[in-house]
């Protein structure tokens, strides 16, 4: 029995897991290019759970629609709200950039509350039961969470690794000057990076709201967590949001097995404290201090 | 109104004080501290829980606030300081949750989510609301006079060169020969002490703190009077907690003016009155209101992308 | 470039700080002329607009303000205009102070209502029992009325311990023997497990507890372990948001047993939000919502919704019993509606459910009983009320349906 | 016309601080120029200003006929003039291929075989192909910057010394493989500390001082000068 259990808790953990990964590759893969930590990720996330639910529940939009939606929606306010922002502030250091996105973050979610207010809303998609195989329980949803999560990982992996277009964002993540004097417009692969790494914000905060609410405070649920999961896996390695994502998941959940769940914040701390101890940069993160 | 006015400039007395403790670590030794609210919740419990439960006089409460939340600098900065500055920023942000998760929990030692009410005030049953309210007032002046003189000294002093030095470039510093883990274990500390000055102002002016004043927007509050005042600036600290809770304020009264929307719309368009100040503060004056002095190089020169 | 504007910015500054600050006044000092004397009664409503208890606070305001448009059509209270000021307390409790200060000192309302988070009306409970401003309040802590407040709070949350044995009778009556209780850190949460425990010890029933984290996006090792103690009936003890995460979390776990949620959770949005499959025979308990005197319909036109919540149901007796007790003094101030709001809210008198009605009796020398929507508002001497758990819906098909 | 003219120029990196306070500079087609000077003279300056990376304050950049300055540096580079930093000058996280592929990213014909040539020209990338930069040697990752330079067939190429930090023997190599370069038809402007070495190879030089160009002439003429021979040739 207590072996189900211990099962059962790491497979909570993965499942809990893959909500995070969407949005922490959407982060890691912002950081990759313009070297800063996004806040508003949270905001994003939020944006894409609001623009799906206007496509599912006004439009009536079927669900993969719906999800099409919110990817484009928070992507593209994404860029906006990067060229308008942000953009003018880079090269004032990283961290003047960071504590900007918290700005931002806050000017987008009350964008959102004029626009919609503080409802609650759901999105008109039934709910399943968990299949049971042999006493474990896995949500229908969820696979299909962690499907979606690793066929985009590995989509995004290809891309990076086999399209001019992924080779020129890894060029201008690794040396912005010298893209620009080979021919890479870094103007546009921080666009492109800003445009994908915040539409997979959006999407994952879809993900988030079908097994929560939409509301304007949807992103915060999982701010906390996704930059966690990020540092965890290191900051701009995707394989490593991923990795980072499933890690704290897991420890959440399981931390659960021992203390109680008042705590589940500190233990996504506990994590980092013990990561970063062993490997500064994160699991996958190249550059050390 | 007068008492409006004056309970407003208390605020921004307390502000100021945070704010000059967030310019000790941000603002001259550049350490991305976003754990303000925690440490400014360990000042006021600490504070709050000697006062009243061992009946210590207020002034002893606050020492000890001070020395607490300096302590847990300390102890925060071993486990972080050696951290890259965006990872810290985000560590030090979980520290400020883990600290309103344990003062939410805790009820033997915090009293939980109720809180601690009737935390005493400098003579506050001898006196009127309003009496109160001045005397407070000349308190707060007095700790924030305190705490800028300390922090002037720290600025002018050799010390505080070596505190912006590794702001600037800290790799230049290490190779001059100075240990800046050293030196930025005690900017932490003075500034966390700072911070908890402020919170044990707040918890004896209020006469009430709960877990759930110790949120990180209060951390971004200081954030922003820091920028718009001028980082790296005492002054600017202070001139930014002006004109941070003018903003505030102010846009309550601007706003009641307006009409046809509905009353979350109102506050949502408060809400994003004070984003929108901090992004065009930042695009627009970004050395603040009150620069630190003005910079020839050191911040374009190491800049060598092109032009957007 | 950089040195050259350095004078610039000094001039700039100081213009943009005389300019906030004049600003400022100019907003300020119009008001401050009908504040007293003969021009409108200021009251003030302080509801969560923003942060965790934001989904609430807008209709909660709009209840009061609505109030206030119709006492104002028929003619307002004792000869005078009523003029609404509300501030968001961004469910924190050093806002809520601001604003409350701004309430208080400058629009010098006589009473503040609405007040939501326990921790906020904990924190403005001084200015206002210092200032002699009545405060009206939701908050579930009971601590909040054993403050030294003077007589000026006014709790229309009934106890929640209270609460909390009469929601655990229901549950032993309905058969169960396995008692859940789930919900966040608040300061009713321990004191309600432990009544609960009591209750349910003593009829020889077990309760198994879990205090989760607030804000997080699954529930499922929560669920689990609770779910371990197989549960008969589950009791959430959190709000909405969160509740939402936990039923759908029940239901992929295959939970098949009953649950039970107070009716500011499993309300009409929480119904709409949450597809009907998890919510089907969800209880909803209600404390005292009464309609007998037209209270609760007044809210649905007013609000333009079918099923108010109570906080909803509450804020709009704030609003009645601030007026007709300043409208029985004859004066409006907090200490009027601190010394007549018992003369009003409880007795023998003519039942009514809205100010302007009760103003009319009372002119013409009549007594009156207050009975809102919220239930009889009846107040004991520290100003708990007195109502309690009275009615249970079930939900079928999304729908709440009455049950007993 | 000369494939490159620089008239009056002045620049710097910030408002106030003009690194170069006016400069002529000029360099005829198929020539190697050698631009020297004593550190902090302008001659890295000078390089960016012409790829792009600093926008003149005054003066004219004029290629083919054309005043590039203040274009942006993907322009430049469209019109067929590359430069080759001297520090980050690969992207050290890509594999050389991917580093040439890059390269080829102007480069609108068949990149593929573009990018065969230029490793089957250098045989030292070829071997390493695979390889992330990063793992290269001194000398490597300098052949690889160039490459990934001249993979677009330009007609200028801009040299920030190349040769700095490595061995004198890699040095020596290094500058063979510029001289080569050079014999393909490609016009080079060379930066150099070591002079004497760069004199070897170049056909004309310029001497940088305190921002302005002081002594100009032939690779033999600044050989002979007794003056340069006691500054830069140390007798």
């Amino acid at each position: 029995m207590a072996g189900l259990e211990i099962v059962q808790s790491l497979i909570n953990g993965v499942v809990y897991g893959t909500l995070l990964t969407l949005p922490a590759m959407g982060l890691t893969i912002i950081y990759a290019v313009l070297r800063f930590p996004s806040f508003a990720v949270a905001a994003h996330a939020t944006v894409g759970a609001f623009a799906g639910y206007v496509a599912n529940a006004v439009f009536g939009m079927p669900l993969l629609l719906a999800f099409a939606a919110g990817f484009l929606v928070s992507g593209l306010v994404g860029v906006l709200s990067d060229e308008a922002a942000l953009k003018p502030l880079r090269g004032r250091g990283p961290l003047t950039v960071a504590i900007a996105s918290i700005a931002l973050t806050i000017v987008l979610e009350n964008v959102l509350r004029f626009a919609f207010g503080n409802e609650l809303r759901g999105y008109d998609v039934p709910l399943q039961r968990d299949w049971m195989i042999s006493g474990i329980r896995i949500g229908p949803q969820q696979v299909v969470n962690l499907v979606v999560s690793v066929v985009l990982m590995l989509a995004i992996f290809a891309f990076f690794k086999f399209t001019r277009a992924g080779k020129a964002m890894r060029a201008v993540a690794d040396n912005p000057m010298l893209a620009s004097i080979r021919g890479v417009d870094p103007n546009m692969v921080r666009r492109f990076a800003n445009f994908f790494g915040m539409a997979l914000a959006g999407l994952g905060g879809m993900l988030i709201a079908l097994d929560t609410s939409v509301n304007p405070l949807v992103g915060f649920r999982i701010m906390l967590p996704i930059f966690a999961a990020a540092i965890v896996g290191g900051m701009g390695s995707v394989p490593g949001a991923v990795v980072g994502g499933l890690t704290i998941g897991i420890a959440e959940q399981m931390s659960l097995l021992v203390i109680p769940p008042i705590y589940r914040t500190a233990v996504s701390f506990g994590v980092i404290m013990i990561v970063l101890t062993i490997r500064p940069a994160g699991f996958f993160g190249e550059r050390g201090n | 109104m007068v008492n409006y006015l004056i309970a407003m400039l208390v605020t921004v007395g307390i502000y100021a004080v945070l704010a000059l403790g967030l310019n000790v670590t941000w603002g001259m030794a550049g350490i991305a501290n976003l754990g303000l609210a925690g440490f400014m919740a360990v000042g006021a419990y600490t504070t709050a829980l000697v006062t009243k439960t061992f009946g210590f006089s207020i002034a002893a409460g606050m020492c000890l606030a001070v020395f607490a939340s300096a302590a847990l600098g300390i102890l925060v900065s071993v486990g972080t300081l050696r951290l890259r500055g965006d990872y810290l920023a985000i560590v030090t942000l979980g520290f400020a949750e883990i600290v309103r998760l344990i003062a939410s929990n805790e009820t033997w030692l915090t009293n939980g989510t109720d809180g601690i009410a009737g935390i005493s005030g400098p003579w506050r049953g001898q006196l009127s609301p309003v009496q109160f309210n001045w005397v407070y007032l000349g308190v707060t002046a007095a700790l924030l006079a305190v705490s800028l003189l300390v922090c002037q000294l720290l600025a002018r002093a050799p010390y505080g060169r070596v505190l912006r030095a590794i702001r600037d470039d800290e790799t230049l510093v290490s190779v001059a020969g100075k240990s800046t883990f050293r030196f930025k274990l005690q900017a932490m500390a003075i500034g966390a002490g700072i911070m908890g000055l402020g919170g044990a102002m707040y918890a004896h002016y209020i006469s009430y703190i709960s877990p759930d004043v110790f949120r990180s927007l209060i951390s971004l509050y200081i954030f922003l009077a820091l920028t718009v005042g001028g980082t790296g600036n005492n002054y600017g600290a202070l001139f930014g907690s002006l004109v941070l809770i003018a903003l505030l304020e102010g846009s309550r009264f601007v706003f009641a003016t307006v009409p046809a929307i509905n009353a979350v719309q109102l506050a949502a368009a408060r809400e994003m009155l004070i984003g929108l100040g901090l992004l065009l503060v930042l695009r627009f004056a970004p050395e603040g209101l009150i620069p630190e002095r003005p910079k020839i190089f050191t911040r374009a020169a190491t800049d060598i992308t092109p032009r957007n | 470039m950089l040195v050259s504007s350095s004078s610039r910015l000094i001039s700039r500054r100081h213009l943009l700080g005389a300019s906030v600050l004049g600003g400022l006044s100019v907003a300020i000092l119009p008001r401050m002329a009908f504040a007293e004397g003969n021009g409108p009664i200021p009251i003030g409503t302080l509801t969560p607009l923003t942060g965790a208890g934001a989904n609430y606070g807008g209709r909660m305001r709009d209840a009061v303000a609505g109030v206030v448009a119709a006492v104002n059509e028929q003619g307002g209270i004792i000869g005078r205009q009523i003029k609404l000021i509300s501030e968001d307390d961004q469910t924190n409790p050093e806002a809520g102070v601001r604003a409350a200060r701004k309430l208080i000192d400058v629009d010098r309302v006589a009473a503040i209502m609405g007040v939501w988070a326990s921790a906020v009306t904990t924190a403005v409970a001084p200015l206002c029992w210092e200032s002699g401003t009545a405060l009206f309040c939701t908050s579930g802590a009971d601590s909040i009325t054993r403050l030294p407040h003077k007589g000026f709070i006014f709790r229309t949350e009934p106890g929640s311990e209270l609460q909390a044995e009469q929601v655990t009778v229901f549950m032993l009556g309905e058969g169960a023997r396995r008692l859940a209780y789930m919900g966040p850190q608040t300061p009713f949460t321990e004191p309600s497990i432990q009544r609960m425990t009591k209750v349910a010890t003593a009829a020889g029933a077990e309760v198994a507890s879990i205090i989760y984290e607030s804000e997080k996006a699954s529930y499922r090792s929560e669920v689990d372990k609770i779910l371990a103690s197989k549960p008969e009936f589950i009791f959430f003890g959190g709000y909405a948001p969160d509740t939402v995460v936990l039923v759908k979390d029940l239901y992929k776990a295959g939970y098949e047993g009953r649950v039970v949620g107070p009716s500011y959770v499993i309300d009409a949005e929480f119904l709409k939000t949450v597809p009907n499959e998890a919510t089907e025979g969800a209880y909803v308990y209600y404390t005292a919502t009464s309609n007998e005197t037209g209270a609760v319909d007044r809210i649905k036109s007013i609000l333009k919704i079918d099923q108010p919540d109570a906080y909803t149901c509450q804020t709009y007796d704030h609003a009645n019993l601030a007026l007709l007790a300043m409208a029985a003094a004859k004066e409006a101030s907090g200490t009027a509606i601190r010394d007549n709001l018992r003369k009003i809210s409880q007795g023998d008198g003519e039942k009514v459910g809205f100010a302007s009605d009760g103003a009319r009796l009372l002119e013409e020398g009549k007594k009156i009983n207050y009975e809102g929507a919220s239930g009889p508002c009846d107040f004991n001497e520290i100003g708990d009320v007195t109502s309690t758990v009275t009615s249970f819906n079930v939900v079928k098909g999304g729908e709440l349906l009455p049950y007993k | 016309m000369s494939i490159l003219a620089v008239e009056g120029l002045i620049a710097g990196y910030t408002a106030s601080d003009m690194v170069l306070k006016g400069v002529d500079f000029r360099v005829e087609e198929g020539e190697i120029v050698g631009v020297f000077g004593p550190n902090g003279a302008g001659k890295s300056t000078l390089l960016k200003a012409i790829a792009g990376l600093i926008k003149p304050r005054q003066g004219s950049i004029r290629t083919g006929g054309e005043d590039i300055g203040g274009r942006h540096p993907t322009e430049i580079a469209k019109r067929g003039v590359v430069f080759v930093p001297q520090e980050a000058n690969v992207f050290n996280a890509m594999s050389v291929e991917e580093n040439l592929e890059i390269g080829a990213f102007l480069h609108s014909g068949d990149r593929s075989r573009i990018i065969g040539k230029m490793l089957s020209r250098f045989p030292e990338l070829q071997a390493k192909r695979k390889a992330k930069a990063r793992s290269l040697s001194g000398g490597q990752r300098q052949v690889l910057a160039m490459a990934m330079a001249l993979i677009v067939e330009p007609h200028l190429m801009l040299l920030d010394e190349p040769s700095a930090g490595l061995s004198p023997i890699a040095s020596e190599r290094l500058l063979d493989v510029v001289h080569e370069i050079n014999r393909h038809g490609v016009t080079v402007v060379l930066v150099e500390q070591n002079v004497r070495a760069a004199l070897r190879i170049a056909t004309r030089g310029y001497i940088f001082v305190d921002g302005r160009n002081s002594v100009e002439g032939s690779a033999h003429e600044l050989a002979s000068d007794p003056d340069v021979r006691r500054k830069f040739l140390g007798h």
